[in-house]
C-alpha cells in the first residue's frame, strides 16, 4: 500500500506535467494542471492516513481520553482543502484567459495561436 | 478492511485520468474528468479525509465541470491533432522523466503508509487531535484547525476566491456593454427542466445552509456550504435564463458581497487588535460567549467564507458562460 | 503596541483592498483617497516595524495567539523589515504613478476592481517577506500570483497568450514548491520555519530531504525567473500595462529571491547547502549563466521595456549568486541588492512608462528624444543608469563590490567576470541612449519641453533621491543587515 | 455482515472497471456521459458502504447528498450544451477539417 499510494500520486503528477508541457490544446493543458494538483493532494492525504483510524471528527467528548492514534491526521487535510480551493480559482482564471484567447485567435490550439500572433506584428 | 477498496480505486484512478487526457474530444474529456474527480473523492474518503472529499466532490466534480462546459459552450470542442509534432513532446518527455525520477528517489525513504508513528502523524497533529476539543468545544477537528489554529491560511484562501472572481470579471468584462438586450434565449426551455430546477433549487440552498451551520459537528463548513449555495444559484441561472439571473444577482453586487464576506472574516479577527491582542485571537470574546467563544467565532468566520465562496462560484460561472456580456448563456 | 507593527504592515493594505472592494462600486470617487490613506498608513507601519527591529532585532507575531508550531507566526528579523520597507516604498511610488497612468490604460469602470487587486497584491508581497510558515508561503504565492495574472492580463489583446503561459508556469512553480514542502513535512511533521530548522539536522542525510530541496529550489527558480526558467517573464511583462508593471516588475521576482534566502539560509541552513549537498557549483553556474544570457539579450533588444526585463533577468542572477556564494559579504550584498534593485527597477519602469505615454513609444529613438523634451525624467534616468552601471556613490556600486569580493573569496572567478561584463554592457547601453541624443538630426521644428504631470514627476523625483540616499547610507544598512544573517556564514 | 458490505463494494468497483470500457470505446459522447453518470451513482453507494465500514454512517450522508446534487448539475449543464450543439459523434481530428461550431 505504501508503494501503491505514493506511486499513484507520482504517476498522476507526472501525467499532469506531461499534459501541461506537451499538449497543444489550452483546455487540455488546464486539465493537466487539475490532474497535477489532485496528484499532490493524494500525496499529502496518503501521508496523513493512519491504518485503522477513523475520520477526524470526534465521536465522543473526551470521556476516557482522546488518543491521536484513533483519528486520521487533520493537519494534512486542512492543507489540502486550501490547495483544492486555490486550484479551482486558478482553473477559473485560466479558463477565462483561454476564452479570451479563443475570442481573438479563433482557436485553442497553441500552434494556430502562435502563427496568428506572429503575423500582425514584428 | 477498507484497504481492499482503496487498492481497487487507486488502480482505477490513473486509468481514468489517462483516458481524460487521451480523448480527442474536449467535451468527452471534461465529462471523464468529472468521473475522475468522483473516484478521487472516494480514495480520499477511504483514507479518512472526509472534508477534503466533500470539497473535491463539490468543487472538482461539480463546479469545475460546469466551468469547463461553460467555456466550451461558446467555443469549440474540437482538437486539432498533429501527429508529426515531436519536438515539444521530446522536451516534455525529458522534463517528466527527470521530475518522476526525483520524486521516486525521495519516496524510497518515506515512512510506511498508515503508520501512526510517522513524523507527520506523531508531530504537531497530535496536539490538535488531543487538545482541540478542550480548547474550542468543536468536535470536527478539521474545522478547528481550519478556522482557529491555522485561521489566517483560511482567510487568505478565501481571499484567493475573491481574487479569482475579481480577476475573471476584469478579464472578461467588455469595455463597452453590448447594445442590444437580446431576448431571453431560455424562454422556450423545456418545461421539465424549469419546473424541476425550480423545485430542487430551494432544497439545495437549504442543504447548503445546513452544511455551513453544521460544519462543527459533521463534514462540511464554509467552503463546502458556500460551493453548494453557489451551485444552487447556478442551477437557478441555468433554468431561468441569463436575464432573470442577472436581475436576481448582478456581477457588481456579487463582487461587493464577496468582498464583504472576506471583510466579515477579517473584521471579526481584527476586533482583538483593539484590546492589543493578536489578530484572529477569538479568546477576547470569552467575556461575551464564555467557553463557547471560539466555537461561535468559528461559525461567524465560516459564514464569511461561505458568502465569499458562494458569490465567487456564481460570479465566475456567470462571467465564463456569458463571455462577460451577461447576455446569453447555458 | 510595538508587536502589532508586524501584522499592520500586511494588514493595512489587506483591509484597504477589502474596503475598496466593498464600497468601490457605490462610491468610485473615493477610491483614490481610500488608496492614498491606505498606502500612507502602510508606509508608516513599515517604518514602525523598521524602528522596532532596529532596537529589538526580532519580532514574532502569533496569529490567533497560538504559539508555533501549532499556529502560524510572522517572524520579522532585520532583513525582512528591510524587505517590508522596500515593498511599501515601491508600492507607494507605484500607486502615485498609477493615479495618472491607469486612466490612460483602462476604462474607469474597471478601476475599483483593479485597485482592489492591486492592494491585495501589495499585502501578499509584504506577507511573503514576513511569514514564518512554509505552507503559508504557498498560499501567499497563490494570492500574489492570481492577483498578478489578472493585473497583467489588463494589457489587452496581446497580453492574453503570455499571461496564459504565465498561469501555467506560475502554477507549476507553486506546485513544485508545494510538493517539496510535502517531502519536508513527511520527514519532520512540522511546517514552521524555525521548528523545521531545529528538526532538519536529524534527517539531513535522507534522500527525501534532497528531493525536497531540489523541488523547492526549482519551484522558486521558476517563480523568480532565473535563467533556464525565465521564459515566461519578459513576454508577460512587456505586454502588461505600465501601472501594473511598476508594482510587479520591481517586487514580483525580488520577493521570491528573499523567500529563497529564507528557505535555503534559515530552514535548510547554509551548512546543508555548502557542506552536505555541495550544490554551490551548480547554483553558481546557473547564476553566472543568468547574468550572461540576460546581458546578451539586453544588447540585442531595442525597446526600453524589453531591455528592463532582461536587466531583471541578469540581476536575479546577481542575487541568487550572492546567496549561494555563502560568504557573509556576498549575502549582505545580495540582500542589499534586492532592495536597491527594486528601487532601480521601479524607476526604470516609470521612466519607460512616461516615455511611452508622453512620446508614444519606447524605442531607443524615443528615449533619446526624452533628453530634449522631458528633463525631469531624463535626470531620473541618468541617476538610475549610474546605479545600474555601478558608479561609486550609488547603491549598485556597493552591492556589486560586495558580490565581487565574495566571488573572489570563494574562488568563483567566472561569476566576478560576468558581473564586470554586465557593468560594462550597462555602460555601453547607456551610451547607446546618449548617442541617440547627440547625433539626433535636429529638425527645424524645435521640440518643445513637455511638462510631466505631477503624478509622474513626484514618484520619479522621490525615487531618484531615494536611490542616492540609499547609496549614501550604505554603511548603516551594512551594519543593519549583518546582524540578521543566517548562521554558518564564513 | 461487514464482509458482505466489503464484497458489495468490490463488486461495484469491478463494474466501474467495466464502465471504463464504455468510456474508452463509447462511440458518442452521450455514451460517455451515461457511463460517467453511472460511475457517479455507484460512487454514492460505495461512499455509504465506506461509512458503514468506518462505523460512522451519519457523517457520510451529507457527502453522499452533495454528490447526488452536484452530479445532477453537471449532467444538466452537459444536456444544455447538447441542446445547442447537436453534434454527438466526434469525427474530425485532422487539422484540415477543423470546423468551428458557430
Amino acid at each position: 500500500m505504501t508503494t501503491l499510494s505514493y506511486s499513484v500520486a507520482i504517476i498522476l503528477m507526472t501525467m499532469g506535467l506531461w499534459a501541461m508541457l506537451s499538449k497543444k490544446n489550452l483546455i487540455k493543458k488546464l486539465m493537466g494542471l487539475a490532474i497535477f494538483q489532485t496528484g499532490i493532494i493524494l500525496f499529502f492525504i496518503s501521508m496523513g492516513a493512519k491504518e485503522g483510524a477513523t475520520i477526524p471528527i470526534l465521536d465522543h467528548h473526551g470521556y476516557g481520553g482522546i488518543y491521536s492514534d484513533d483519528y486520521a491526521n487533520p493537519l494534512t487535510q486542512i492543507l489540502m482543502l486550501t490547495a483544492i480551493v486555490v486550484g479551482v480559482a486558478t482553473l477559473g482564471l485560466g479558463l477565462a484567459l483561454a476564452r479570451k484567447i479563443y475570442a481573438h485567435y479563433g482557436s485553442f490550439n497553441e500552434d494556430d495561436i502562435l502563427a496568428n500572433l506572429r503575423e500582425p506584428n514584428e | 478492511m477498507l484497504i481492499a477498496i482503496e487498492v481497487g480505486l487507486l488502480i482505477l484512478v490513473p486509468c481514468v485520468a489517462f483516458v481524460a487526457l487521451w480523448l480527442r474530444d474536449l467535451m468527452s474529456a471534461v465529462i471523464v474528468l468529472g468521473a475522475y474527480s468522483f473516484l478521487m473523492c472516494l480514495v480520499w474518503t477511504g483514507m479518512g479525509a472526509v472534508d477534503v472529499a466533500f470539497t473535491e466532490a463539490a468543487v472538482g466534480a461539480g463546479v469545475s465541470t460546469v466551468f469547463f462546459i461553460a467555456v466550451l459552450f461558446n467555443t469549440t470542442r474540437n482538437i486539432t491533432f498533429n501527429p508529426l509534432d515531436v519536438s515539444s513532446k521530446l522536451v516534455a518527455l525529458v522534463a517528466c522523466l527527470g521530475f518522476g525520477y526525483v520524486l521516486l528517489q525521495g519516496v524510497s525513504d518515506l515512512p510506511d503508509w498508515g503508520d501512526p508513528y510517522s513524523p507527520v502523524n506523531a508531530g504537531v497533529s497530535t496536539y490538535y487531535i488531543e487538545n482541540a476539543y478542550a480548547d474550542t468545544h468543536v468536535p470536527n477537528l478539521v474545522t478547528t484547525v481550519l478556522a482557529d489554529y491555522r485561521s489566517v491560511d483560511t482567510m487568505l484562501e478565501t481571499t484567493v476566491v475573491l481574487i479569482a472572481l475579481l480577476g475573471i470579471f476584469m478579464i472578461l468584462k467588455k469595455d463597452r456593454p453590448a447594445q442590444s438586450d437580446s431576448s431571453d434565449t431560455q424562454a422556450h426551455d423545456s418545461l421539465i427542466i424549469r419546473l424541476s430546477a425550480r423545485f430542487i433549487a430551494p432544497f439545495i440552498q437549504l442543504f447548503g445552509l445546513y452544511v455551513v451551520a453544521h460544519g462543527h459537528h459533521s463534514p462540511g463548513g464554509g467552503f463546502q456550504g458556500g460551493v453548494i449555495l453557489g451551485t444552487g444559484l447556478i442551477l437557478m441561472a441555468m433554468s431561468m435564463g441569463m436575464a432573470s439571473a442577472k436581475r436576481l444577482l448582478s456581477i457588481p453586487r456579487m463582487i461587493i458581497l464577496a468582498a464583504v464576506g472576506v471583510l466579515i472574516y477579517a473584521g471579526w479577527g481584527a476586533v482583538p487588535l483593539v484590546y492589543n491582542g493578536y489578530f484572529l485571537d477569538y479568546s477576547v470574546w470569552e467575556s461575551v460567549f464564555g467557553s463557547m467563544a471560539r466555537s461561535h467565532s468559528m461559525l461567524i468566520v465560516e459564514i464569511g467564507v461561505a458568502l465569499t465562496v458562494m458569490c465567487g462560484m456564481y460570479g465566475i460561472y456567470m462571467s465564463l458562460v456569458s463571455d462577460g456580456g451577461m447576455q446569453e448563456g447555458l | 503596541m510595538s508587536s502589532q507593527w508586524a501584522f499592520l504592515a500586511m494588514g493595512i493594505p489587506f483591509f484597504t483592498a477589502l474596503i475598496m472592494g466593498s464600497v468601490g462600486y457605490a462610491a468610485p470617487r473615493f477610491m483614490r483617497w481610500i488608496g492614498a490613506t491606505g498606502i500612507t498608513l502602510a508606509v508608516f507601519a513599515s517604518i514602525g516595524l523598521w524602528s522596532t527591529v532596529s532596537t529589538d532585532e526580532y519580532v514574532s507575531y502569533f496569529f490567533g495567539g497560538w504559539l508555533p508550531p501549532i499556529g502560524i507566526a510572522l517572524e520579522v528579523d532585520r532583513i525582512s523589515a528591510l524587505m517590508v520597507l522596500m515593498v511599501h516604498g515601491v508600492a507607494a511610488l507605484a500607486y502615485i504613478f498609477s493615479l495618472k497612468a491607469l486612466p490612460n490604460e483602462l476604462p474607469a469602470s474597471k478601476h475599483p476592481v483593479y485597485y482592489t487587486l492591486y492592494f491585495l497584491l501589495i499585502s501578499g508581497f509584504v506577507a511573503l517577506a514576513v511569514t514564518g510558515d512554509v505552507f503559508n508561503v504557498y498560499v501567499l504565492f497563490e494570492v500574489c500570483a492570481l492577483s498578478g495574472y489578472a493585473l497583467l492580463a489588463m494589457g489587452g489583446k496581446k497580453a492574453y497568450v503570455p499571461t496564459f503561459n504565465y498561469v501555467l508556469m506560475g502554477s507549476l512553480g507553486a506546485c513544485f514548491y508545494l510538493i517539496g514542502v510535502g517531502y519536508l513535512f513527511i520527514k519532520t511533521g512540522t511546517l514552521n520555519m524555525a521548528h523545521l530548522a531545529d528538526v532538519l539536522p536529524t534527517v539531513f542525510f535522507s534522500r527525501s530531504i534532497l528531493t525536497a530541496f531540489i523541488l523547492i529550489t526549482v519551484g522558486l527558480f521558476v517563480k523568480m525567473a532565473l535563467f533556464p526558467f525565465h521564459g515566461w517573464m519578459p513576454n508577460v511583462y512587456t505586454k502588461a500595462p505600465v501601472s501594473t508593471l511598476c508594482l510587479m516588475a520591481p517586487l514580483g521576482t525580488k520577493i521570491c529571491v528573499y523567500v529563497l534566502l529564507r528557505v535555503v539560509g534559515y530552514v535548510f541552513s547554509m551548512e546543508y547547502m555548502t557542506n552536505i549537498l555541495a550544490v554551490q557549483p551548480i547554483m553558481m553556474t546557473l547564476a553566472t549563466l543568468a547574468i550572461v544570457v540576460g546581458t546578451l539579450y539586453v544588447v540585442y533588444h531595442r525597446h526600453l521595456t524589453r531591455i528592463i526585463m532582461f536587466i531583471i533577468v541578469s540581476e536575479i542572477g546577481y542575487m541568487v549568486g550572492g546567496i549561494f556564494l555563502g560568504q557573509m559579504d556576498s549575502v549582505i550584498g545580495a540582500v542589499y541588492h534586492i532592495a536597491a534593485d527594486a528601487l532601480m527597477t521601479v524607476t526604470l519602469v516609470m521612466v519607460a512608462g512616461v516615455v511611452r505615454h508622453c512620446l508614444g513609444g519606447d524605442a531607443i529613438a524615443d528615449v533619446a528624444m526624452m533628453f530634449r523634451r522631458l528633463p525631469t525624467t531624463a535626470i531620473a534616468f541618468v541617476i538610475v543608469c549610474l546605479s545600474v552601471i555601478g558608479v561609486p556613490p550609488m547603491p549598485g556600486f556597493f552591492s556589486k563590490f560586495l558580490l565581487i569580493k565574495g566571488a573572489f573569496m570563494s574562488g568563483y572567478y567566472g561569476f566576478a567576470v560576468a558581473l564586470l561584463i554586465a557593468s560594462l554592457t550597462a555602460v555601453f547601453l547607456f551610451f547607446r541612449f546618449f548617442e541617440g541624443y547627440f547625433y539626433m538630426k535636429t529638425d527645424n521644428t524645435a521640440p518643445s519641453v513637455i511638462q510631466e504631470p505631477w503624478a509622474y514627476r513626484i514618484p520619479l523625483v522621490v525615487a531618484a533621491i531615494g536611490l542616492v540616499g540609499f547609496g549614501l547610507s550604505f554603511s548603516y544598512w551594512y551594519g543593519f543587515i549583518k546582524l540578521a544573517l543566517p548562521l554558518g556564514l564564513a | 455482515m461487514m464482509g458482505l458490505f466489503l464484497v458489495a463494494a468490490l463488486v461495484l468497483l469491478a463494474f466501474m472497471g467495466l464502465l471504463l470500457y464504455r468510456i474508452v470505446v463509447g462511440p458518442t459522447v452521450i455514451d460517455r456521459l451515461l457511463a460517467v453518470n453511472v460511475i457517479g451513482t455507484k460512487s454514492i453507494v460505495i461512499l455509504i458502504i465506506m461509512g458503514i465500514l468506518f462505523d460512522r454512517v451519519a457523517m457520510f450522508i451529507d457527502i453522499a447528498l452533495a454528490y447526488g446534487l452536484l452530479n445532477f448539475i453537471a449532467s444538466l449543464a452537459a444536456a444544455k450544451y447538447f441542446r445547442k450543439h447537436k453534434k454527438i459523434h466526434h469525427v474530425s481530428t485532422m487539422p484540415a477539417e477543423v470546423s468551428h461550431d458557430h
